[in-house]
């Protein structure tokens, strides 16, 4: 990632990004067909707490959010910069929105990771007590 | 504005741009284009360039191509200039091929070759396959590949420019006086040595195969400051082309198995040629067509033959000749793999031009005296390898060969001529052109006067000719001269003015257009592309002879004192005898 | 002097390849703006049931059932486009782009109406019960 | 037999000298029926108004000069049959993208530069044979489209990669890249690799196809700019 950040800025190159972009893609497919299956289709249309959270806590689903979420990431920051070079000529201006935009899908794949990661039935259990126990009785809960 | 380089090619086709590779190696070239290189009329060959490489007929000698071209030249060819072209052909194509040229191939992947009309084997015994081809652009693989060895050896480009004016003193050329079409504006440019490679002047004529650049400015340039122009009256008018547009319909579709039929549905080149048929050389088909149409028996009683290549079948047609099949599609309107094309002799090759020996220095005189640091090479030069008619495919290797030759003379010669200076009057020609053009109101059109030209030249010039037409032409062609000089054009403009350029162009065709048909009338007899009516035989003993024509005081002087050159280098050369196929 | 140029996308004919390419660039975009609300929101599952639950009745709501037709309509011609491009890209389909784009077309359509009716019952349902059309934050 | 008929063209004129803004002057004249658009230009600028300016040499599709956008679209206009063309008026418009140095006519140096960029001439490092170098058929279709194009720029400018970076080296430069990276004498790819695999290069292609619908020679930008791409991925790895 940081050395894509620094090639995308550059004059040279652009092969690695453009294969990614494919590959990428392609992952997406089925990644993005599996979520939608799950999350809308399979399930009545609503989304639960309790389904969410069953699904997650299983490992290959886990590796499934974390992929479709790393592709996606890629894959969009990817696009955002194909866009900028399209467009955007001037090279402050251009470095400074490449930046940006690798620096938001950083900002979201941590976000992502953190929450596909954390996820677990048991491990949220402690998670609430030790917030309600902070928050106090009231809590968070409804 | 003033540029000085080392030296000035005009022209950027086969001829001007191999000049240029060669020259750029080791000097300061500038070549100067009214069109980008790269759409110089070299593009527009189709056919094939001309090599002895024997790698289908493997027993093709160089001897063969020589009398081939001897012949095809009705002996008035200089036959040491044919030797070394023949000689040195199969080095320059293979030169081509190893700058990248992609020829078609054989499935040993060799070079492929085709036969074209007027080349044998063995003196005449049978056709041989000597035309080394790409699909049918040959001339445009061929143009591109020495344009991008131009670029790859920083050739300076002055692309669009358009020369008004060669400077010339004392029997040396100094220049050029070139208009800058984008911008518009006079530019000069001088150096040691100047070559021309300006390509040739079919625009004379309402039915040719040639270019809209095809005014053969290089001649009336260099007529214009008292040089002589030779052999003008030899032009070919090639049997295939478009009716009514005339674009070219290659020899290769004739080549490759196309036959010709006329309103009866017969084969009737077996009347003229019986046994090369349709492969006959070009001005003997060009002839038969005409006396076919004359005699009642053109299609539809119109001046048109059926050109018929639909028995070669799609697959062939589309593998060997795509463009032709393009081309009557968007042209003519017809589909070649189940109708016949709609052809007449179209004018399509000038021999003529700006005499020059075979290291391409222009001469000036009979007795071939050099002009120091001039050159000319391609279709605007007659070095005279084609004499009366030009054999297919024999004119890009002259392009090509010669000016290779005319890169490596100059390259030869540059360091020991020294950078001339420009006389003051050195703008005079070209500033007077421009103005008179600009600032003239007599309300005579360039359009009218170039098509009443090229109408009467098609009518009273062209394939067949007699006194009374040439008579009643040179009239004409006065005439138009005259009402030139009420010339008026409506852009008064600097920016991409083509009005006044097109005005110039016309000037030009004026000019050299009284030399064509003075040549024609002076020289009574039949000879290669030179057909008079009147005088239907061949006279070695009067005309085995070069017409050199002067331009002086407005008229112009012809002479037929220039012998010609009956020897080859290393060759004895061969005897004059009747040209039968 | 001056200098002017023909502009391309006001005076060029607007093409298959060229329509297509516009569609592709913009649900791209709207894609990354969504999956950057999407992370985000999905991240509230950290805090725990009762966030998330409040999260998704805002987010499941019928308006936004409404506008995930759209999404998905993004994603469905997003996804097929680019399986047109990548076979431009790697199995010479540049002469046959043309009907390809209609097959996926066709395809994406028969898809967005399967899958949009399905989310449109589910608002409409939604509705039945009761659920405000416009939410608000924490209702 | 003057088969003749009456069409209008309505024609974008443009001289930066005397005008502020482009307009369009339509021309009405009698069209013969085997003519094309560039003969009704020749007959405008004949006999009815000298100042058009437009480029043409040729007249049949092989110098590349006559490129223009007709009714929308790039084409020859020495190729385009009028009879064909349905719509009245006929809108002639120069090449998009490029400057106007007056009406049709435009400023073709870019596109030669671009061109000038991927170095369009043979690398081969080894001594030539004496005789050709071999190349099958096969090799030598391979390259059949790179060759057979006539640098007319109705690619490049119909391209909307190309409208918005100048700097894109465009479907033609990236065809004839192609044509010498693929030609089996050739081993210059290397040498081509900065200028190909480059912000400006073959990554600014998205597909969109314009190039191969303009190209009036039917070849295929589109396809030999997949197959560099590819090449140079391969180069890569
Ligand atoms: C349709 C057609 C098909 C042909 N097919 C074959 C074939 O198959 N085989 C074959 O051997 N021959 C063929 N020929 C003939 C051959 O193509 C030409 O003889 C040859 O290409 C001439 O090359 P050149 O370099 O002399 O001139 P050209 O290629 O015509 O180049 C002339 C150059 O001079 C420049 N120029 C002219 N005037 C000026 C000026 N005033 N200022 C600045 N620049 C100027 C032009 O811009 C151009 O760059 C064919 C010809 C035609 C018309
Ligand atoms: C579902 C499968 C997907 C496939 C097959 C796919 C395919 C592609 C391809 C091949 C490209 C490259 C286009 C080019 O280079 O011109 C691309 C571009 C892009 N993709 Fe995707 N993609 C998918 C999903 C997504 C998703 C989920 C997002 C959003 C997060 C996204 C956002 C983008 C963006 C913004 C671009 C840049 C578009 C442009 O400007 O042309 N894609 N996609
Ligand atoms: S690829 Fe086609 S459109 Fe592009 S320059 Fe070549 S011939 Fe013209
Ligand atoms: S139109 Fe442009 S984007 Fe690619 S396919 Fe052609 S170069
Ligand atoms: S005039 Fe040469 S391509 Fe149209």
């Amino acid at each position: 990632m940081l050395s894509m950040l620094k090639r995308s800025g550059t004059k040279s190159g652009g092969s690695t990004a453009w294969i990614w972009q494919r590959i990428t893609g392609l992952v997406l497919v089925v990644t993005l067909f599996l979520h939608y299956l799950f999350l809308h289709f399979l399930n009545g249309g609503t989304v639960t707490w309790e389904e969410v959270t069953q699904r997650l806590s299983s490992p290959l689903f886990k590796m499934i959010d974390l992929t479709f979420l790393v592709a996606a990431l890629f894959h969009a920051g990817q696009g955002l910069v194909i866009n900028i070079h399209d467009y955007v000529h001037r090279p402050g201006w251009r470095v400074t929105l490449v930046t940006l935009a690798w620096l938001l899908m950083l900002t979201l794949l941590i976000t992502g990771t953190v929450t596909i990661v954390t996820l677990e039935p048991a491990y949220i259990d402690q998670l609430q007590l030790g917030a309600a126990q902070a928050v106090g009785a009231g809590g968070v809960a409804r | 504005m003033i540029h000085r380089h080392d030296v000035i090619i005009i022209g950027a086709g086969l001829a001007g741009s191999r000049a240029a590779v060669e020259i750029g190696k080791v000097a300061d070239v500038a070549v100067l284009s009214k069109v980008y290189p790269s759409r110089s009329h070299s593009g527009a060959a189709q056919g094939g360039v001309a090599a002895s490489l024997g790698n289908i007929s493997v027993t093709d000698r160089w001897e063969f191509h020589m009398f081939d071209t001897v012949k095809g030249s009705d002996y008035l060819g200089d036959q040491d200039a044919i030797e070394l072209m023949v000689r040195e052909a199969p080095e320059t194509v293979i030169e081509m091929e190893h700058w990248g040229c992609p020829f078609s191939r054989t499935e040993e992947g060799k070079i492929a070759q085709r036969k074209f009309g007027g080349h044998t084997l063995e003196f005449g015994r049978e056709a041989a396959l000597r035309a080394c081809y790409s699909a049918d652009f040959t001339g445009h693989v061929l143009l591109h590949t020495l344009h991008e060895q131009c670029l790859k050896h920083n050739v300076n480009f002055y692309s669009e420019f358009q020369v008004l004016s060669l400077i010339f003193r004392d029997g040396r050329a100094i220049g050029v006086v070139a208009w800058d079409m984008v911008h518009g504006g006079l530019h000069t440019f001088y150096g040691r040595a100047v070559m021309f490679g300006t390509g040739g002047y079919g625009r004379a004529f309402k039915i040719t195969s040639n270019a809209h650049a095809n005014t053969g400015d290089g001649l009336a340039l260099v007529s214009r400051i008292g040089l002589p122009i030779q052999d003008m009256e030899f032009v070919q008018f090639h049997p295939t082309g478009l009716y009514k547009s005339g674009i070219l319909v290659t020899e290769g579709a004739r080549g490759e198995g196309g036959h010709l039929k006329n309103s009866e549905g017969r084969r009737f080149m077996e009347d003229y040629a019986p046994t090369l048929m349709e492969l006959a050389p070009r001005d003997m088909v060009a002839r038969a067509m005409q006396q076919e149409i004359d005699e009642g028996r053109g299609i539809d009683g119109e001046d048109k033959i059926h050109l018929d290549v639909s028995h070669l079948g799609e697959q062939r047609l589309m593998e060997r000749l795509p463009q032709i099949t393009e081309l009557a599609m968007n042209f003519a309107g017809v589909d070649p793999r189940v109708e016949p094309i709609p052809i007449q002799p179209t004018a399509h090759y000038s021999m003529g031009g700006i005499p020059a020996n075979e290291n391409t220095r222009v001469t000036m005189d009979a007795n071939r005296t050099e002009a120091v640091g001039l050159y000319a090479a391609g279709e605007c030069s007659c070095i005279s390898v084609h004499g009366a008619n030009r054999l297919g495919t024999n004119s890009l290797l002259e392009a090509l060969l010669f000016g290779r030759r005319a890169g490596k003379q100059i390259v030869e010669d540059v360091h020991d001529l020294e950078f001339p200076n420009l006389p003051p009057d050195y703008e005079d020609a070209a500033r007077g052109e421009i103005e008179f053009i600009r600032n003239n109101r007599g309300g005579e059109k360039v359009g009218t006067l170039r098509g009443e030209l090229q109408d009467s030249m098609m009518i009273d010039c062209g394939v067949f000719r007699t006194k009374e037409q040439l008579q009643k032409q040179k009239e004409k062609v006065a005439e138009l001269a005259d009402r030139f000089r009420h010339i008026q054009i409506d852009d008064n403009g600097d920016q991409f003015n083509t009005d006044l350029l097109e005005a110039i162009e016309l000037g030009h065709l004026l000019d050299f257009s009284g030399a064509i048909v003075e040549g024609a009338l002076l020289r009574e007899e039949s000879r290669g592309g030179h057909y008079r009516k009147d005088f239907p035989k061949r006279d070695d003993d009067k005309f085995l002879r070069h017409t050199l024509a002067w331009k002086r005081n407005g008229d112009w002087e012809l002479t037929f004192e220039k012998e010609v050159v009956l020897k080859g280098v290393s060759h004895p050369g061969f005897e004059p005898k009747e040209r039968k196929y | 002097m001056g200098s002017l140029r023909t502009r391309g996308f006001s005076h060029y004919r607007w093409q298959t390849g060229q329509v297509a390419w516009l569609l592709h660039r913009i649900t791209g975009l709207a894609l990354v703006l969504y999956i950057t609300m999407h992370i985000w929101v999905v991240s509230s599952l950290q805090l725990g049931e009762g966030p998330f639950e409040a999260t998704m009745a805002f987010v499941q709501s019928p308006l936004f059932r409404f506008l995930e037709v759209g999404l998905f309509f993004c994603v469905i011609y997003h996804a097929l486009n680019g399986l047109r491009v990548i076979a431009i890209d790697f199995l010479g389909a540049t002469e046959k782009h043309v009907p390809i784009f209609w097959v996926l077309v066709v395809v994406g359509g028969v898809l967005w109406v399967i899958g949009g009716a399905d989310m449109i019952t589910h608002a409409i349902e939604q509705m039945n019960h009761g659920d405000p059309f416009f939410p608000s934050l924490g209702g | 037999m003057a088969d003749t008929s009456q069409r209008s063209f309505r024609i974008f004129r443009f001289n930066p000298e005397t005008d502020d803004k482009p307009y369009y002057q339509t021309y009405e004249i009698e069209v013969e029926s085997w003519w094309t658009v560039l003969d009704a230009l020749n007959e405008i600028k004949w006999f009815v108004d000298g100042t058009l300016s437009y480029r043409r040499s040729c007249r049949h599709g092989i110098c590349g000069s006559c490129a223009m956008m007709i009714n929308g679209l790039n084409d020859l206009a020495c190729e385009k049959q009028i009879k064909l063309i349905r719509r009245n008026p006929i809108t002639i418009d120069p090449l998009p993208g490029f400057e106007i140095h007056k009406d049709l006519a435009v400023d073709m140096d870019p596109f030669y530069k671009a061109l000038k960029r991927v170095k369009p001439w043979l690398i081969n490092n080894d001594p030539p044979p004496s005789r050709e170098r071999i190349q099958s058929p096969e090799q030598f279709h391979l390259i059949g489209d790179g060759i057979a194009c006539i640098l007319c720029a109705a690619c490049t400018s119909s391209c909307p990669s190309y409208w918005s970076d100048e700097e894109y080296l465009g479907p033609a430069a990236l065809l004839k890249a192609y044509r010498y990276s693929f030609d089996s004498r050739d081993q210059g790819l290397g040498d081509r690799i900065d200028a190909l695999d480059n912000r400006h290069g073959l990554w600014r292609c998205h597909k969109i196809t314009n190039c191969f619908h303009a190209c009036p020679k039917n070849l295929n930008p589109t396809e030999a700019i997949s197959r560099l791409q590819r090449r140079v991925i391969e180069e890569k790895t």
